[in-house]
């Protein structure tokens, strides 16, 4: 064993190492949202739940109150109509590029929900969109059982606001 | 400590190789459910959650107390989340058992749980590697687990043998008949270990662990609280953790200085002296038939290469002077994430007098131990019926 | 608290865009030295580590205790890991201030960092969605701001205009400019913040923070020790932590119960009552501009829509009547997984009066405020330079 | 908005959903191991430290003693032979199929070291591996500065052995 005690210049130090990862995940639903998704697919219906002990009315449809913890029992069917909350219009892509930058995306305040969804915004150009504006979904027409069944929201005309 | 802490519940989910019928948030759930009713308790009574959160790769979204919380009633409460390897469990109890101990809160609820999301289980257990270091090999626990055997078989030539690896499994297999929450709850022979194909040798198949989905949660409480709400709790008397954090080469597998730490600490918080006497039962955290052997000795509870004579003797048998593993260990129930707090739960349980079938009489005084990691981070806590 | 606690010792790495010039375990080592070496203190006197682990991806390898352990001196000692979002250094804190107070150890270091192993950055703040509910959508924490800002301000409409968060950026940046810790040291106008590109409407480029590599580590030891070694201790006198856990469309974006609980806690534990009269400085998690005024809303030191009429004023200034952010912020120094412990260190630094060129004369209680996950997880911690 | 009592038996419930992540990763090695890669890659040289406080001759080179934290700044070169630890044949596919199965990996300690390095052996019948056997490294043609840049130990010669 020999000491040394000096670095070399002679050799080039290795400066990192690299590592490459594919991984699939796969996350169970439960039956709450299995139904939920299904009724989205199959019949284009937004499901929540009511709290019978806080009456708030919930998304996405859990079997407990994410405000008061009491179990749900009740499903309620929701408008696919709603306002907008907020919204951002979005210029980072994102990490696995599903949609294209730049997009509209918005809280939206379904009609007799409670708590506001995350969706895009569609037909529509950027500098029209408002906080409180009335959106309708437009539905996918091939449906696999997911939130992106619906496209975006697009905005109501004026006399669907009035027929609501 | 300034504050004395008790375990008032404990819960436990059903445990299935897969458990796809629930969610993750609603499989926590269950398991925090059944701990507050155990405790007589609603999530309102709760002061604060600690979870558990499994190695990144299993659960591919790092916000656990996002979308677990509000199942068990966190919503609005304080909260932490502790990580680890396999001993997250063991170590998310010391973290609550501390914030009741400090005054900060009185009851809190830890849980952990094991869902996998990655249907190839090669990944389930990769992440044993130093990236700056053994990033090419690229192995997964049942070869450091194996490594760890022959290490252990060959120190001890002629005391140790593969077959007490085998009987280990033995009697854990035939522990968890008597225990209804666990797993796996079938005898086998020891030629059926032996016979058994090999992992990672001297390691077969039936010498390790099968994991499975489940999950659990524990409450602890301040001592008024705790005598309030439960005629016996078990007290939690001493707690260590200890991680050598020497990547896998420092480590002697054999008799591993951080199990040995960790149980000094825990011994020394706990009072006890004597651990093959004064600890009335033990629960360690036998992933591999073998460990069990090697975690006894480190615990001081064998002298180093005579753990497998005490088991040829009875002694770590049900009806043992000193069971270990009366619930049938994590040979027979391997809920990874939870597997650590199974061994705490269990552990009071023994104390609280709740264990059922597989109860050992007159227990005061019961050992938790768990292992994480590269085989180099224990966790030990001591139960204890009396203050 | 059963124990007083009270901060020793705090250390800082040097910050860059990538330090590329060291390895994970020694960016800590760097901070943590710092941070024994401030109180006075070797590895071998400290009695147990903290150690916060960055969310999932920005770090593969998950066994953090294995590799930064040793080059921390936590090799042998009792050891524990917390995980959480942004807000994770924060937390390591409170787990140690916790460790401290129950009575089990006297003195205890919590160290954090972030030195990305991913080149592409979107991946480094992916995990928001709830991997049951928006994982179609994919939406980093900038989306999240975007909205949450547009929200705040729609709620304010008159009270709060843009030019405020641009203003943030600029007195932040400005502060920045005395501060040696500081990352970026460079002074910007509101028309620069106003014309720089679109990230997520209304939030800009320079809106943002800019990420970078570093470490922060923070010592706290109870009062004996806390007395002996250091003359004048920041006191923790108060700590809380609060997770919605209600997934992302349950939480009020513009006023966060979150942090409206997390401070109450820690105001009660701090007898804090009027919390702008009571805090002498405070410094908050500002990941984006907005998100200052929005944390000072919800922390109670100005009403709903009035933090942009008190930054106008000047209120919020270095030299105003309670300094927001006086180090500059996250703005300037965004450490991911580091930068809400370097809050607490920046609030500890003001109550000892080590703050330097950015020292607020005068400081008695300060305020270290953190966020983290999916905008809906907050932790709060108030120091004091009395008992 | 209407409730419903009872789960239609009509709708497939959604299950699961999948999610894919491909990653890559960086580890920068800092100039301590930086040093020791590049020794191995240009060299075949395995270089550790020496403890000046605690005596210890330690793998991997850092520059702290994972023993008694001492900093360390003596650099000594180490044999490429040593001696089998433990080992283990292991049938077990890794994650990322880097190695084929069944494949013997060992412990061994490196003549002068104080520490076991993990590795491969080959060039022999795993009946034949035994714990305190005696190996020698076997270097690849081709090094890229990693651990792997040694293709695995094979066992020395008995002449070897003695010559050593
Ligand atoms: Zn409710
Ligand atoms: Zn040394």
């Amino acid at each position: 064993m020999r000491h040394i005690t000096e670095i070399s210049s002679k050799v080039e130090p290795v400066t990192f190492v690299e590592d490459e990862l594919e991984l699939s995940f796969r996350y169970w639903y439960g039956e709450h949202y299995g139904r939920f998704y299904a009724e989205l697919r199959d019949n284009r219906r937004i499901l929540g739940m009511r709290c019978e002990k806080c009456g708030s009315v919930l998304l996405p449809p859990r079997p407990y109150c994410g405000f008061c913890h009491a179990p749900l029992r009740t499903w309620v069917e929701l408008s696919d109509k709603g306002a907008v909350d907020t919204f951002s219009i979005v210029h980072t892509p994102n990490a696995k590029e599903l949609i294209e930058t730049p997009y509209a995306c918005a809280m939206i305040k379904l009609d007799g929900c409670d708590v506001p969804l995350y969706h895009l915004l569609g037909e529509v150009e950027f500098k029209d969109i408002l906080t409180g504006m009335r959106v309708t979904a437009v539905w996918e027409e091939v449906r696999k059982g997911a939130l992106r069944d619906i496209r975006y929201f697009r905005p109501s005309e004026q006399r669907s606001i009035r027929s609501d | 400590m300034a504050r004395r802490v008790g375990v008032i519940g404990t819960g436990q989910s059903k445990y299935e190789d897969h458990r796809n019928d629930v969610n993750t948030p609603e499989l926590v759930r269950e398991a925090a459910l059944a701990a507050m009713s155990d405790a007589g308790i609603t999530p309102g009574d709760v002061d604060a959650f600690v979870i558990a959160g499994a190695s990144g790769f299993p659960e591919e979204i790092s916000f656990s107390e996002n979308w677990i919380g509000p199942a068990i009633g966190a919503s609005g409460k304080p909260l932490v989340r502790v990580h680890a390897g396999t001993n997250v469990g063991a170590n998310a109890t010391i973290s609550a058992f501390f914030q009741v101990a400090s005054g900060a809160f009185d009851v809190v609820l830890a849980a952990s749980y094991n869902q996998r999301t990655i249907e190839d289980f090669r990944f389930n257990s990769m992440d044993c590697c130093d990236p700056l270091w053994d990033l090419g090999f690229d192995y997964p626990q049942s070869t450091l687990a194996g490594l760890q055997a022959r290490f252990y078989l060959s120190r001890h030539e002629g005391k140790i043998t593969e077959e007490h690896g085998a009987m280990v499994a033995v009697k854990n297999r035939k522990n968890a008949v008597l225990n209804p929450c666990a797993h796996v709850r079938s005898e086998i022979t020891v030629e059926d270990v032996m016979n058994s194909s090999e992992v990672a040798s001297p390691i077969k198949v039936l010498d390790c662990s099968r994991v499975c989905d489940g999950a659990a949660a524990i409450v602890v409480a301040d001592e008024m609280k705790a005598r309030k709400l439960n005629p016996a709790p078990a007290w939690i008397a001493g707690v260590g953790a200890c991680s050598e954090s020497r990547s896998v080469p420092y480590v002697d597998m054999a008799y591993p200085e951080s199990c040995v730490r960790a149980a000094q600490q825990a011994y020394q918080m706990a009072w006890v002296y004597e651990p093959a006497s004064d600890l009335d039962t033990v629960e360690v955290h036998d992933t591999f038939s073998f460990q069990e052997l090697i975690w006894c000795e480190a615990l001081g509870i064998c002298e180093p290469g005579t753990a497998g004579k005490f088991l040829e003797l009875g002694g770590s048998m049900l009806d043992g002077e000193l069971p270990v593993n009366p619930s049938g260990g994590v040979i027979s129930t391997n809920p990874e994430g939870a597997s650590s707090m199974v061994r705490q739960i269990e552990a009071a349980m023994q104390v609280m007098g709740k264990a059922g079938d597989h109860q050992v009489p007159g227990v005061r005084r019961a050992l938790a131990h768990a292992w994480g990691g590269a085989i180099q981070y224990s966790v030990v806590t001591v139960f204890s019926s009396g203050l």
